[in-house]
């Protein structure tokens, strides 16, 4: 976990692709879920930051 | 192994052009080879694109073209987003693409598992399955409709041959219940090959020694299968789920051919009901602001496919 | 159940395991078989209630598919004797006929902008791959991802844009227009394919081939090239199989000039109601080829669906 | 290289092909239509304008299911795929409004062709645009209205006729009333005949286009649903979703229910044909066109089976009109030579040959003529079914106006959602965004 922060804090790319996929999943499991109205009205904004934040931090170093 | 056509294609290369070429630098053919891919992919892909992103805050209309267009801002992405009958047609996605994840993962798993023992035959039985999914899902959704039919088809007569019931009793199509499986099943004979395939790829990626090496730790067959088979053959699932998973998200000529989004919506894909909001009730704009919510979603999505296929790849 | 074995699996599992996929294979097959067999039954043996599994073979549903029939008068049709085998399956039927179908030019259509867009994107596909392959080209990570990311799309929100660029450029229902659209679709798939093909070949062919006086692009074209022709060879039967099959863009762009195959398909409806032997005549034409490429592709087949990234 | 020579010889063919069509003198015309047994009695009826003219003619038909999606798709995109094109009468709202079709009454006038030659239904049905004014947009070509077939032979049969007397109490006989026909239906349901189970009814239930739609309305007009107030027609409230008009609405649902044959989810025209032709049902509503057909089918045809127009309800007597007018594209390279084929059309012997091959015309002299009613079996209900009929919006929203509708009717009838009132309400709200958006309301 300490790894996982360090790496976040130290711009590399493993832990931000990571947090930027689970963003995506988030966002698309907002968008089809049966339970709440508001998490689908919000899912988009969820899975478009998830998207550009992938294609910014695939460009970080290993 | 005579390449006489490539000899006649350099041959046939006027001398000024072959003398042109010759004088490039590596760094200039390079962007010749890849120029005409990029500049096709840019104005058949992205230009629309950007396109589509502007009409997404209009209210354009491409079967009025005497109405005056309207800057509308979000107005299109609020109206969809707060829409509940969108967000059912999200959730009938959601239900197709679970069970059919599902299915396939679970059929096509234990079929590659099965072929994996090397029984006599085994490469012919394995294309004999893989044919459904080469074929054109609208051409045999539309076939399909007629096998599901109560009186006529034979899926009813193969469910009341099993089961012992009245083959006129349900009907897979027309009832509400029903329906959704209906697409499910399909989609399932089609695509469990794929799934099946990719798995089978990588079971055989597993090299012998790890088992041989666990044989001696004395660990059982069975901790064997979920310590060593499983894990190994996790990314190339992996990829299959990611890839049927973008697919099926887009899914849109199977389903309308077999149920055309009916009974009342229940087998409505968000496909095909963009479809409807784009070229049946002709509202571009915001069409457009629903493309661009789907674009989106379709894309984070294949950006985490493209690392799975990446790690897939350096195995 | 006996899991994985270092050394052959048993017998026995080999035969349960052979049985289970023969079985499988079997009831996948049923459907296939069905619309192959429902081609060649009568139009009241294909709505037979309940189905028929045993039928006397006829022609009627070709003989449909590639005619248009009209319903004939009693007086009509004993003034119009048949005169050729077809003819008299029309005519047993109480119809004469009146033209040929759609039917044929559809199918010659697939077969236009099916060849015309895979000999395309293999063209394109080919070059951008090998450069690719060989080359230190800025952002290549991030132009391969856009290039796959096209195929990822979804058809129909691609179409609202293609639309309206193409009604602006006239190119509705044309076959150019379409060509242009699968080919694009296509080069994804072609450019991954490709340079995983490409990637194979050893460099040192080339180099050699440099060193005898080849020019660079003398060396791709003898020396590279006739060792990825296999792999092209298979990337233009997945690319062809694609732009057959497409069915929403051809569904949505073209209508009499130019479209294709399967959105025609379903709705060729007989004289009343639907005619069943015609649909599954044509759907038999259709795809009878894909299955033939399938099985000559069997080898390549993994590395075609995984965009090259698997290979057996 | 090569490739670039390809294509450049592709556009040169394609621009070819273009010239030598406008460059002609005798045109090649594009007649665009749905592909249903008046089309091929059309292709009959154009082999003499061919040989007067030395115009050569083509045909696209499509199948109903897909006809509005193809062809509004061919317009939108301004395809010179049709230079003739017959229309549903629906479209022409959106056709005059977006400029797909010429108007046509400076042509009328110079030719001396008379709209008051034509059924007045037909004429406000499928050429005026707007409704009520003298601008035409088409020709009346084919006329339509949605009817009912029955089989005569089992209506005569003496013991069907004695257990429906013990059953309901009266004879059995071509219904007077929708009650009646949903009595019919019911009695026939699931009965034995002939060593075979039959089912009722065979009603339109299909959702992609506009199936259900056209057949919902037939009870929903006659149980007191309207379109608008008579001042306002774009005022729905109360109108659409009058109690009348929900009564008409659980109506149709309970006919689905009880009487329909099992699958028949998504059926429209030709699977209704379908279902009575194979002999399973005893009443089929269909529209006017498939008469000729059952008429001369060897199984249900003849004297086995029965016409009879839409039965009056309890408030209002009414039958959907269908049909079509022809129109020529505006898009069209050979407007002349297609305004020729309207005018040939137009002629009365003509119409009267159209009506002989299977063609409803919908011209005066045709259908007025001493011995009409008595030419064909199903005349008489063709004319009784003309005098009821009432339309489908047709406003350039139609197809918003349609979706909502099928959607919303589909939901209840089949799929069984909600109730009627919450139907028609939900219908009056997309409606009413539908005119707003529009900008009527």
């Amino acid at each position: 976990m300490s790894g996982f922060l360090n790496g976040l804090l130290r711009l590399r790319r493993g832990p931000w692709e990571m947090l930027a996929s689970i963003l995506i999943g988030l966002g698309i499991f907002m968008l089809m879920q049966p339970f709440f109205l508001w998490a689908f009205t919000w899912s988009f904004i969820v899975t478009l930051t998830g998207t550009v934040m992938f294609l910014i931090v695939s460009h970080f170093p290993e | 192994m005579s390449d006489t056509a490539l000899d006649r294609v350099a041959r046939a290369t006027p001398p000024r052009v072959a003398r042109r070429i010759r004088g490039f630098s590596d760094r200039a053919i390079a962007w010749i080879f890849v120029a005409p891919t990029i500049v096709l992919l840019l104005a058949i892909n992205i230009f629309p694109l950007i396109w589509t992103i502007y009409l997404s805050f209009t209210n354009y209309r491409a079967n009025r073209p005497n109405a005056v267009v309207e800057w509308v801002g979000f107005r299109n992405y609020q109206r969809i987003l707060g829409d509940p009958e969108i967000w059912q047609t999200m959730q009938a996605t959601a239900h197709f693409l679970f069970w059919t994840l599902f299915f396939q993962v679970l059929f096509g798993f234990a079929l590659a598992w099965l072929i994996n023992a090397k029984f006599r035959g085994s490469n012919l039985w394995t294309t004999i399955i893989v044919l459904p999914m080469m074929l054109s899902p609208a051409v045999v959704g539309n076939f399909w409709t007629f096998l599901y039919q109560p009186q006529i088809g034979i899926f009813n007569y193969a469910v009341a041959f099993v089961t012992g019931a009245d083959p006129s009793s349900f009907s897979m199509i027309g009832d509400v219940r029903l329906a959704p499986w209906s697409i499910v099943i399909v989609d399932t004979w089609m695509w469990t090959p794929f799934v099946m395939l990719i798995c089978l790829a990588g079971l055989r990626s597993i090299p012998e020694s790890i088992y041989e090496a666990a044989e001696c730790d004395r660990a059982s067959k069975w901790r064997q299968f979920w310590t060593i088979t499983v894990p190994m053959v996790l990314p190339f699932l992996m990829l299959a789920v990611l890839f049927r998973g973008i697919e099926n998200f887009k899914m849109f000529d199977l389903v309308v051919q077999l149920t055309g989004g009916g009974p009342g919506s229940t087998t409505e894909l968000t496909s095909i009901n963009l479809k409807r909001e784009a070229f049946e009730k002709w509202r571009t704009g915001y069409a457009s602001a629903y493309a661009v919510i789907l674009f989106v979603t379709v894309f984070g999505l294949a950006s985490i496919y493209v690392k799975a296929l990446n790690t897939v790849k350096n195995r | 159940m006996s899991s994985y074995s270092i050394t052959e699996p048993s017998m026995r599992l080999k035969w349960i395991a052979g049985v289970l996929v023969v079985l499988y294979a079997l009831i996948t097959l049923v459907p296939l078989l069905w619309i192959i067999a429902t081609g060649f039954k009568s139009s009241s043996d294909a709505i037979a209630y309940p189905p028929k599994v045993v039928f006397e073979p006829t022609l009627e549903g070709y003989v449909n598919l590639f005619t248009r029939q009209t319903r004939a008068s009693a007086e009509q049709l004993s003034e119009n004797p048949p005169t050729t085998w077809y003819e008299q399956i029309v005519h047993d039927n109480g119809m004469v006929i009146s033209g040929p179908s759609r039917f044929g030019e559809r199918f010659m259509n697939s077969v236009i902008i099916g060849f015309g867009s895979t000999f395309l994107s293999v063209f394109l596909g080919t070059l951008a791959a090998y450069a690719f392959s060989r080359y230190r080209i800025p952002l290549k990570d991030d132009l391969m991802f856009f290039i796959l990311s096209t195929r990822m799309m979804p058809p129909i929100a691609v179409a609202i844009p293609i639309f309206l660029m193409f009604r602006a450029a006239g190119l509705s229902d044309t076959h150019a227009g379409m060509i242009l659209l699968y080919t694009a679709v296509n080069l994804s798939l072609a450019v991954w394919l490709l340079k995983g093909f490409i990637d194979e070949i050893p460099r040192e062919y080339e180099e050699a081939a440099l060193i005898d006086g080849y020019t660079r692009f003398q060396a791709f074209v003898k020396v590279v090239l006739p060792q990825a022709a296999t792999g092209i060879a298979s990337t233009a039967i997945f690319c062809l199989i694609f732009a057959w099959n497409e069915y929403a863009f051809a569904v949505l762009l073209t209508s009499g000039t130019a479209q294709t195959a399967p959105p025609f398909i379903p709705t060729i409806i007989g004289v009343g109601g639907r005619d069943w032997p015609a649909v599954a005549a044509g759907a038999t034409l259709f795809l009878v080829p894909v299955m033939v490429f399938t099985i000559l592709l069997r080898k390549h087949l993994l590395r075609g669906i995984t965009f090259g990234a698997v290979r057996k | 290289m090569k490739t670039n020579a390809r294509l450049l010889a592709a556009t040169a063919l394609v621009g070819l092909s273009t010239l030598a069509t406008t460059g002609a003198n005798a045109a090649n015309l594009t007649l665009c239509w749905a592909a249903w047994d008046p089309a091929n009695a059309l292709i009959e009826l154009s082999r003499d304008f061919e040989a007067q003219s030395g115009h050569s003619m083509s045909f696209e038909f499509v199948p109903w299911p897909n006809f509005a999606d193809r062809m509004l798709n061919e317009l939108n995109s301004r395809g010179q795929l049709c230079d003739l094109m017959i229309g549903d009468s629906q479209w022409i709202g959106l056709a005059a409004e977006s400029g797909h079709y010429i108007q046509l009454n400076d042509f009328f006038d110079a030719e001396g062709i008379s709209m008051d030659a034509f059924i007045p239904a037909t004429v406000e049905g499928y050429s005026e645009w707007p409704k009520g004014t003298p601008n035409y947009w088409a020709l009346p070509a084919f006329a339509d209205v949605v009817g009912w077939t029955y089989r005569r032979d089992w209506f005569e049969n003496p013991e069907i006729q004695a257990a429906f007397r013990e059953a309901y109490g009266r004879d059995l006989d071509v219904p007077a009333t929708q009650a009646e026909l949903k009595d019919i239906a019911e009695f026939f349901q699931g009965r034995e005949i002939d060593g075979r189970t039959v089912y009722g009814a065979a009603i339109y239930t299909e959702r992609g286009s506009e199936g259900i739609t056209m057949g919902v309305t037939n009870a929903l007009y006659n149980f007191g649903f309207r379109y608008g107030s008579p001042d306002n027609p774009y005022d729905l409230e109360g109108y659409v979703n009058s109690p009348g008009a929900v009564e008409g609405l659980e109506f149709y649902k309970a006919l689905y229910d009880c009487c329909t044959p099992p699958g028949s989810s998504d059926w429209y025209m030709s699977e209704t044909i379908d279902a009575f032709r194979s002999g399973q049902v005893a009443l089929q509503m269909n529209f006017a066109f498939i008469w000729p057909g059952v008429d001369q089918d060897p199984n249900v045809g003849g004297d086995r089976s029965g016409y009879f127009a839409n039965p009056p309800g309890p408030d209002g007597h009414f039958a959907q009109l269908g049909g079509q007018g022809i129109s020529v594209v505006s898009y069209s390279q050979n407007q002349d030579a297609a305004l020729e084929y309207i005018k040939w059309f137009a002629q009365s012997e003509v119409q009267q040959r159209w009506w002989e091959l299977g063609g409803f015309s919908a011209m005066n002299d045709v259908v007025l003529a001493p011995g009409f009613a008595d030419s064909q079996p199903y005349a008489q209900t063709f004319l009784d079914s003309m005098e009821i009929v009432l339309d489908f919006w047709a406003e350039p929203t139609y197809a918003e106006l349609l979706l909502a509708m099928q959607n919303r009717i589909h939901r209840y009838v089949v799929a069984g959602e909600g109730t009627a009132q919450e139907a028609l309400d939900a219908l009056v709200r997309d409606w009413t965004e539908i005119f707003e958006d529009d900008g009527k309301l």
